[in-house]
C-alpha cells in the first residue's frame, strides 16, 4: 500500500522538467524591485519525471472509477463515459484555441458550441441554451439569476421567494440563497411528489417560481406537474427544472413540453462526460422564448452561415470568465452525434428498466418505502430488518468490500436511513444481478454477523477514516502534518 | 443494440417480466399524454465512431490555431505531456467526488497536494479544493467577505482587476444584494489614496484587486493590509499563481484571501476551459471557505489518510444558510496544475517566470523601437505588458492573424493599445517574425 | 541533472564513496585508453520537450497522409478509439514479458485470449503470443515445416503469394540453407496440377499459399490438404485473420499451420510497424511452434491462472537447438488486436467484411465503367482487386496523390496493373471523387 | 481479484462498435460461392464497449510495469519510458502514412528513419544502420546474415562457424542456428570475461566471426577486447556485438571503436521504448563500412536534400515486410532528441553507478562471485549462507510480496543460483536504499523464516503457479478450458 505525499520524495536539486534555452540576452528578473519580489522560494516538491509518474499512477490505485467497477451512486448518473469522447475533447485543433482570439479565426470551435445548445434545445423542448456555466449548481444559479431577472426586467420587484420541495438536492435551497432569494418549502405526500394541495396557497405575488426535478430525488415522476406548472404560471412565477434527473426522459417527455421555463442540464451526468472525481462538469442553462435575451454574455450565435459572439443588453451578465467548460461540451456534442436521435431515446428507458430491476429484486431485503414504477433511481429506507442495528451506512461501507462503489446515502432527508440506487443505462443485466446478489449478502451478514458489517469495510485501501478529529483539528496541508 | 448499452432482447425481456411490467413504454405509463414526447428528436440520427471523427476534423479546420502573444486571463505555458497521460487514468477520470473515502484515497491524496502547493505559491494558510475559475473564485472571495462581516454588505473592487473577473463578480454582486463599489485606478494601478477614503466610512467588506493586474503591472501592495485591517475590512487579492513562484504573495502582502485562475500552471488554452480556480485564506476563515476542503486524518488502523473535512459549511449539509453552492469544482483539473507543480517543482516554476520576463522585456523593447509603440505605463511587469500603437489597431490584428500570429489583444476601454504577453514557449525566432511583420506594417 | 535522473550531486557522491571509488570516471577505469571514446557524440543538445514536439511536427509536415485506396498487407481498417486509450495503460504497457507470472497475469491472460480469438478465426488448435509480422511469421512457418519434416529441407511456395512475404521467406530460406521452390500461377491462383508435381518426389517439407492472394483474389485451395498431406508435406496458409471472419479458414481448408499479419484487425497504418504477425497450428504440432505460448493453469491456492508453458521450445531454454530465435514479440500489438476482436466480436468482423466487400465491388464496377480499366483476373474478391489500366500508371497515381488519394499500390512485374483496396472506412463520396478524378485524367 | 475471461462476459446480440452505414447497392458477400465462405461464425466475443474497457482496465490491474515499481531485471534495461515519446508516436501526421506511399509523400518519416540512422551509428562508431529488424533477437538474425553475406560475397565459402562465449544470451546460438551457422562455444575465465588463451586456437578459416557483448552478462567490461579483435580479424572473422547491453557504455566507449563489425541494437532497452509486455521492440543493425552494401532492404537513403528507399544488388534480401516498427523508432528518436549529447552520457554513467552502488551494498548477504566494479548490472550467486535451502527463485518471489519485480535468475548459466541485477539510471537513491533494505530483509527471513519465504509470494495477484501441469497438459485456448 503506497502512502507517500508527493513531497516526502522530494530531494534538493532533482527536476521533473526541460525547458529550451532562451537567447534574450540580459533580461533578468532580478532587475524587478526587490520589494515585489516573494523572499524566499515556494516549497514545491522537487522530484523527477519518473517520481511524478510512478507517484500519480500507485495514488490514482487508491481510486474506484466507472472503469474499476459498478457505480450505482443515485442522483449521480454514473453511465459509461466513452472513450471516442476523450479523442475528441484532445484535438489539437481545438485545444491550442485562445479563448480572446478573433471570431473568424475560431469558427470551428462557435459552430460547435452552437449546434451542441440548439441539439440540448430540441431534446429539452426549450428555444435556447447558454453553455457558459461550469457546472450543475453553477447552472442553477445562473438559472436562477435568470429567473429573478426575467421579474426584474418587468419591474415585478416583489417576486423574492422561490419554492423547493423538501426532497431537492441540497444545492437548490443553497443556489436560490447565493441568487439572493427566499426558499419556502413545500412538502411532498407520501407519495413522495409534491403535494399540489399544499403548493396553492404559497403562490402569491412575492414568489418568483419554484424549482423541481421531474423525476423528483426519489424518482418518482411528478404527474401533477401540467397542473403545477398552470398554477405556478398562474400566479406569475416561473418554472425551473433541475436537469440532474434528466436521463430517463430521454426521447420520452420534455422539461420544455411540461411546462418549464428555465432549467439546466448536467452534462456530466446525462451526457456521459467524466465526473473526473468531482469536476470538471458542465451546467447549461436553457430558456423558454421570453428569457432569451437574458441569457448570460458571451452569447454564440448564427449569422447566415458565420457564428459570432454577443451579449444582449439585457443579459443578466457574465457567469463566467470565458465560455465556460469548452473541453466537456467537445465530449459531450461527440456524446449526441454517437448516439443520435434512435439511441438517446433507448439510453433513457434502459436507465430506468435498470432501476426498476434492481428495485423489484431486492424489495424483500429492504425496505421500499415508495412502491410503484421508478425512473433512473429509487430509494430504499434502510434493511427490511430493523432488529440488526446494522445501518444504511454500514450497508454502503461492506458493499465496497465486495468491490462496488456504495450508493449515496442518507440522501433524500425524507427518510432515516436512505439507499440511492442509480444504475444507468450502461450496465448488465449480468453487472445487475451480481450487485443484486452482494445486496442479499449483505443483507443476511446484517443477521448472521451483524459486527462484521458494522466494522466494514475490511478489503479496501484503507479503512473507516477517523473524521470527527479531521474536522476538529483540520490538517489542511503538508506543512501542518506533524509526525 | 447500441454499444453502449448491454442489453439483449432477451435480457429486456427477463428484466420486464420480473418488475411486472410487458413493456418498455410501460415504465412510462404514468406520464400524462399531454406531456409526452412521442415524436423523433430533430437531430442527426446516430453517427459511427470514423464518422464523428469525420465531423470533429471537419469543425477544428474551421479553426485557426495561432501563436499567441495573448494573455488576459489565459496563458500559453508549456504543458509537460506526462500531465495529460496521467490524468487520464480512469482512476482519476471516471470518478465520483470522493464520498467514499476508503475507496477515494486517489483524489483526496491529490487535492491535500494541491491544497498544500497553492499554500505555498500564495503564501496563504488553508485553501479549497478548487473553484471553477478565477472570475467565479473572486466571486466567491467576494461572498465570504460579505459573510465573514456579518452587517457590512459592500465591497470595493480596483478598476485594475481583469474586466473579465470584474464581469462575473458584478453579476453575483448584483444577485446577491451586495454593493459592489469601484476604486480607481491611477496611472495603470490602484489608487490607494482613494481605496482609503472609501474605507474610511466602516462599511466595507472586503477590498479586492489583483496582480499582476489588467495591464500587466505588478502592483505595489505596500500598506493596503494595514489599511483594509484598520477597518476590519478583509484584503482579498486575486493572484496568478504562476507568477507568485517569484513574485510578492498574497500572504506577503498579507491579504486575508487569496483567489484566481490556475489556468496559468500549464494547463492548455482549450478555449478557454476547463481551467481551475483557486480559493486560498488565513487560517481563521477557513470554516468561511466554500467548497470542499481535504483533511489528513488515520483510518482504525491508525493508517495515515484523506477525507473531505468541515463538511458542515457545504451546500449538502447546509442548504440555504451554506456561503456557497458549489458542489461539482474542478477536480480533475486540479490534478492537472498538481501534477504540472510537482514536474515544476522549486526550480522551474522560477525559470518558467524568467525565461517569460526576459521574452516580454525584449519584445517589449522591440516594439518600442520600432517607434510604433510606446508603453500604456512605465510600471514593472513580468510576461504581460500594454501599449498604445500609432498604426491601426483591428487592421494590424487581422493582418498578424492571416500570418499565424495572436498578436496581442486589445485593452478594453481602448482604441490603441493592446495586451501583449510572452511566456517561455515563445522563441527568439516566433518574436522576431513578428516584430518584422509588424515592421512591416503601415 | 537531467529529469530522467534523479540524482543529486550528495546522492552521487554517497554512492561513490560507498562503492569507493572517487569519481564517475573511476567507474570506466578498466577500458582500455586506446577505446575509450572521450569526445561529445556528433549529436544535437538536448530538446526540451517543446523542442522535441516542434520537431517531430516539422518532420510531420514533410508527409501528406492520403485517402487509402491502397492495401497489399496494410489495411486502413477502422480503429476504435478505445484501443489506444487501454494499451497506454502503464501496466501493460511498461511490462516486460511475463517471467514472473505473479504479477503479469495482465499480460498473460490476454495472450491467452489471443490465441483463443486467432484459433477461432483461422480455425486452427493452437497459437503462439505473436509474431514480428506477417511475412516473418511466414519464414517462421517454413522453418517449422523444416523442423517437423527432419530429413527434408525443401519448402514451395506459390507465386501468389505477396512478393513481400516471399522475400522475407526468401532471406530466411537462404541462410537456414532451405531450398524454397515456387509454385507457379495460373490465371492469377495457385497452379494446383504444378503444385503436386511438385510434390511427387516426397522431398517437400511444405507447401506455402495464401489467401487472399497478393492479387486480393480468394483462393480455392479445394484438394490442397489431400495432396500435400498425401506426401507427408505440411500444408502451409498465410491468411488475412480480419478476412478470415467470413471465408473458408485455414482450419476448414486442411492447412497444418496457419500465419498472417495481424494489422488488419484495427491497427494503424503507422507507415509499416508495429503490426504483428499470428503463428496456428493443428495441435500435434504445438511442441514445433516457436516463440511463446501461454497456457491455463493454477496457482497453488487452486486459482486460475495463465503461465508460459512448453518453454522447453524456446530459445533461452533450447539455445542453438531451438526451432527458432524468436524472444520479444509484439505482445502490445497482440493485445491491440485482442481488444479489437472484443469489441468488434462475433458480429462487428463479418460486418467489416460485407461492408468492404461491398465498397470493393462498387468501385471496381465503377472503374471499369470508365472503360480505361480492365480486371486483371476474373476471380472472386473481397476487398482487393488489381485491374489493368490504359492510362500512364505513374502519371495517374501521382496526379492523384496531389488530389490527396492513394490510388491503389502497382502491381509487381507489371506496369499497367494496379491494386487496390476499399475498406469499410471508404465512403461512397470517397470513391465516388476517386473514379470522377480518374475520369477526368487522360 | 477480478478472474473472468473475455469469452465469459459474452452474451449474444451485444456489440461493442459502430460502423456507419453503407450504401453501395446490393453487392452482398452471399455471392461469394458458398465454397469459399466460413461455415460457422468465429466464435468471437459478444460484449458492450463498456464490458471490454472495464475487463481490460482490471486485466491490466493483475500487472506490474515501470511506472508500478522498481524492475531490477538483469540484461532487461527497465528504464523508465518517457511520456514524450508516447505522444510523438501518436501524431497523426506519421500514424496515418501506409507504408506504400510514394517516397514524395512520406518525406518526413524517411527523414525520421535517416537520422535515427545516422544518430545510431554515432553514437556506435559504425558507418550504417538498417532499422528494419524488429527486435533484439531479429537484429541479431539480421546481423549474422550480414556476416554471412559478407564472406560469401568474397567467396570464403567455408566460414560457417560462429564463436559464442558461454555466458551469452540464449538468443546468441539460436540466432546462429536459424542463419544456419554452427556454434563453437569458448569459456569464462574465473574473472567471468571470455579466456583470450582459449580462444586462440579456436580460431580458423572455418570461422565467420564472434558473437560478444560488453559489457558481457556479468556486466564485467571484456577489456582484452582489442586484442580479440585483432586475433579475429586476424583469421580473417568479423565481430559482432550484442547491443543488449550498450547502455552503461553511452558516452564512454564505442562498439565500432573496439573493433566491431556488426551491431544490433535494442531501442527497447538503451533507447527507453516500452517492452510493451514483450514486444513490439525494435533491434537496428549497424555495420562498418565494409559491410553497407550487405544491409538489408528496404535502405532509406539521402539525396540531396531528397530521402528515398533503395535496396543494393547485395544487400542479403528483406527481413521484414516494410520498414520494420516505426513506431518504435519515432520513441527513440523523441528519447535522443530529449537526451541530446550531453545527457546521453550521463545515462550510462548513472546506470554504472546504481549497479555498482547496489552491488556493494548487498555483497555481505548475497554472494558476488566475481568481485570488482561492474557496467549496468551485476549477478549474485544466490545468498551467502548458503544453509538455509533458499534459493533464488525464492528470493525472487519473496521479492514480489514487497513490491518490487524480480531480478533476472538462473540466468547467466555460469552460477547455479544466478540472479542478475540491473537498476538502470532512471531510479533514484531512495529506491535503490529501499531495494536494498528488502534485499536484506529477505536474507534475513531466509534464516529466521525459510518456508515462509520458500512459500513466497503471498500478496500477489495470484501466488505460484503448478507450471508442470501446464505443460503436461497444455490448454492453450478458451475452447479447452474444461470446468
Amino acid at each position: 500500500y503506497y502512502n507517500k505525499l508527493i513531497f516526502e520524495i522530494s530531494k534538493p536539486g532533482r527536476v521533473g522538467y526541460s525547458l529550451p534555452q532562451s537567447d534574450f540576452g540580459n533580461y533578468s528578473l532580478a532587475d524587478l524591485p526587490q520589494s515585489l519580489r516573494r523572499t524566499a522560494p515556494a516549497e514545491l516538491p522537487e522530484v523527477s519525471e519518473l517520481d511524478v509518474v510512478r507517484h500519480y499512477t500507485n495514488v490514482s490505485n487508491k481510486n474506484f472509477g466507472v472503469e474499476t467497477g459498478f457505480y450505482p451512486l443515485g442522483s449521480c448518473t454514473m453511465k459509461y463515459n466513452p472513450k471516442i469522447n476523450e479523442e475528441m475533447a484532445a484535438l489539437p485543433a481545438f485545444t491550442s484555441l485562445h479563448p480572446r482570439q478573433s471570431e473568424e479565426s475560431v469558427q470551428g470551435a462557435l459552430r460547435l458550441y452552437y449546434e451542441l445548445a440548439h441539439a440540448l434545445a430540441e431534446i429539452s423542448g426549450l428555444a435556447e441554451f447558454t453553455l457558459n456555466p461550469f457546472a450543475g449548481a453553477h447552472g442553477e444559479l445562473t438559472g436562477l439569476m435568470l429567473m429573478r431577472q426575467y421579474h426584474i426586467k418587468r419591474g415585478d420587484l416583489k417576486r423574492t421567494k422561490v419554492i423547493v420541495p423538501d426532497s431537492a438536492h441540497g444545492t437548490n435551497p443553497a443556489s436560490a440563497a447565493v441568487c439572493g432569494l427566499e426558499i419556502v418549502e413545500v412538502p411532498s405526500t407520501p407519495e413522495g411528489t409534491i403535494d399540489v394541495a399544499k403548493l396553492e396557497p404559497l403562490l402569491d405575488d412575492t414568489i418568483a417560481g419554484i424549482m423541481m426535478t421531474n423525476p423528483n430525488t426519489l424518482g418518482i415522476f411528478e404527474k401533477e406537474i401540467p397542473q403545477i406548472a398552470k398554477l405556478v404560471h398562474g400566479c406569475g412565477g416561473l418554472l425551473y427544472y433541475d436537469g440532474a434527473n434528466l436521463n430517463p426522459l430521454l426521447g420520452r417527455c420534455r422539461p420544455g413540453d411540461m411546462g418549464f421555463d428555465i432549467m439546466h442540464i448536467n452534462l456530466h451526468k446525462t451526457f456521459s462526460t467524466p465526473h473526473g472525481g468531482g469536476g470538471p462538469g458542465s451546467g447549461p442553462v436553457g430558456v423558454a422564448a421570453a428569457l432569451v435575451d437574458y441569457l448570460p454574455r458571451p452569447r454564440v450565435v448564427k449569422h447566415g452561415d458565420r457564428y459570432a459572439v454577443e451579449g444582449s443588453a439585457d443579459s443578466l451578465g457574465s457567469v463566467s470568465g470565458f465560455f465556460g467548460n469548452f473541453g466537456v461540451m467537445m465530449r459531450a456534442y461527440a456524446y449526441i452525434l454517437s448516439l443520435g436521435k434512435e439511441n438517446l431515446k433507448h439510453a433513457g428507458e434502459l436507465a430506468t428498466l435498470n432501476a426498476n430491476y434492481v428495485k423489484e429484486s431486492l424489495k424483500d431485503c429492504y425496505y421500499l418505502p415508495i412502491e410503484g414504477i421508478c425512473k433512473h433511481e429509487f430509494v430504499f429506507d434502510g434493511l427490511l430488518d430493523k432488529s440488526t442495528g446494522v445501518t444504511t451506512l454500514d450497508v454502503a461501507k461492506r458493499l465496497l468490500d465486495y468491490g462496488y462503489h456504495a450508493p449515496t446515502i442518507y440522501f433524500p432527508l425524507l427518510f432515516h436511513q436512505s439507499i440511492m440506487i442509480e444504475p444507468t443505462e450502461t450496465e448488465s443485466k449480468e453487472t445487475l444481478d451480481e450487485f443484486i446478489e452482494a445486496m442479499r449478502t449483505v443483507a443476511r451478514e446484517a443477521i448472521d454477523d451483524p459486527e462484521m458489517v458494522k466494522s466494514a469495510p475490511h478489503v479496501t485501501p484503507v479503512r473507516r477514516l477517523d473524521e470527527t478529529t479531521a474536522a476538529k483539528n483540520p490538517i489542511l496541508r503538508f506543512k501542518d502534518l506533524n509526525y | 443494440m447500441y454499444k453502449y448499452f448491454p442489453h439483449t432482447e432477451s435480457d429486456i425481456a427477463e428484466m420486464l417480466e420480473r418488475i411486472g411490467v410487458s413493456s418498455l413504454d410501460d415504465l412510462y405509463a404514468e406520464i400524462p399524454e399531454s406531456i409526452r414526447f412521442d415524436k423523433d428528436y430533430n437531430l442527426h440520427q446516430s453517427m459511427s465512431e470514423d464518422e464523428v471523427r469525420s465531423y470533429f476534423k471537419e469543425l477544428g479546420n474551421l479553426n485557426h490555431p495561432l501563436i499567441s502573444f495573448a494573455g488576459g486571463g489565459a496563458y500559453d505555458h508549456y504543458s509537460p505531456s506526462v500531465i495529460a497521460q496521467l490524468i487520464a487514468r480512469s482512476e482519476y477520470l471516471t470518478a465520483y467526488t470522493p464520498y467514499q473515502p476508503e475507496i477515494s484515497q486517489g483524489t483526496l491524496q491529490y487535492i491535500f497536494e494541491f491544497q498544500s502547493m497553492i499554500c505555498e505559491l500564495t503564501g496563504m494558510e488553508c485553501c479549497n479544493a478548487s473553484m471553477y475559475d478565477g472570475a467565479t473564485a473572486t466571486a466567491e472571495a467576494m461572498l465570504m467577505a460579505i459573510a465573514h462581516a456579518k452587517k457590512r454588505n459592500k465591497v470595493i473592487i480596483s478598476r485594475t482587476v481583469s474586466e473579465r473577473v470584474i464581469a462575473v463578480v458584478e453579476t453575483y454582486a448584483r444577485f446577491h444584494g451586495v454593493v459592489l463599489d469601484y476604486i480607481p485606478e491611477k496611472e495603470g494601478v490602484t489608487d490607494k489614496a482613494a481605496m482609503e477614503q472609501m474605507l474610511a466610512a466602516d462599511d466595507v467588506a472586503g477590498v479586492i484587486v489583483s496582480t499582476p493586474n489588467r495591464y500587466g503591472i505588478i502592483e505595489d501592495f505596500t500598506g493596503f493590509a494595514e489599511s483594509t485591517h484598520a477597518h476590519k475590512t478583509l484584503f482579498i487579492v486575486n493572484a496568478d499563481p504562476s507568477a507568485m513562484a517569484v513574485l510578492k504573495t498574497p500572504g506577503e502582502w498579507g491579504a486575508d484571501i487569496a483567489c484566481g485562475d490556475g489556468q496559468s500552471l500549464g494547463m492548455p488554452l482549450n478555449f478557454g476551459g476547463p481551467y481551475v480556480g483557486y480559493l486560498a485564506a488565513t487560517r481563521d476563515l477557513v470554516r468561511k471557505l466554500p467548497g470542499r476542503i481535504v483533511g489528513a486524518t488515520k483510518d482504525v488502523d491508525g493508517k495515515r489518510a484523506f477525507v473531505l473535512t468541515l463538511q458542515a459549511r457545504e451546500q449538502h449539509i447546509r442548504r440555504q444558510k451554506a456561503n456557497s453552492n458549489i458542489c461539482s469544482n474542478q477536480s480533475l483539473m486540479a490534478l492537472y496544475v498538481t501534477i504540472y507543480m510537482a514536474l515544476m517543482g522549486k526550480r522551474g516554476l522560477q525559470e518558467v517566470n524568467e525565461k517569460s520576463y526576459a521574452g516580454a522585456h525584449y519584445l517589449c523593447d522591440k516594439l518600442l523601437a520600432t517607434g510604433k509603440f510606446s508603453l500604456c505605463f512605465d510600471k514593472p511587469f513580468l510576461k504581460e505588458f500594454a501599449v498604445r500603437t500609432t498604426l491601426n489597431r483591428e487592421k494590424l490584428l487581422k493582418h498578424l492573424e492571416e500570418k499565424g500570429f495572436l498578436a496581442g489583444i486589445p485593452v478594453e476601454g481602448t482604441d490603441d493599445a493592446l495586451l501583449f504577453c510572452v511566456t517561455e514557449k515563445r522563441t527568439r525566432e516566433e518574436i522576431d517574425n513578428l516584430v518584422s511583420l509588424i515592421e512591416q506594417e503601415g
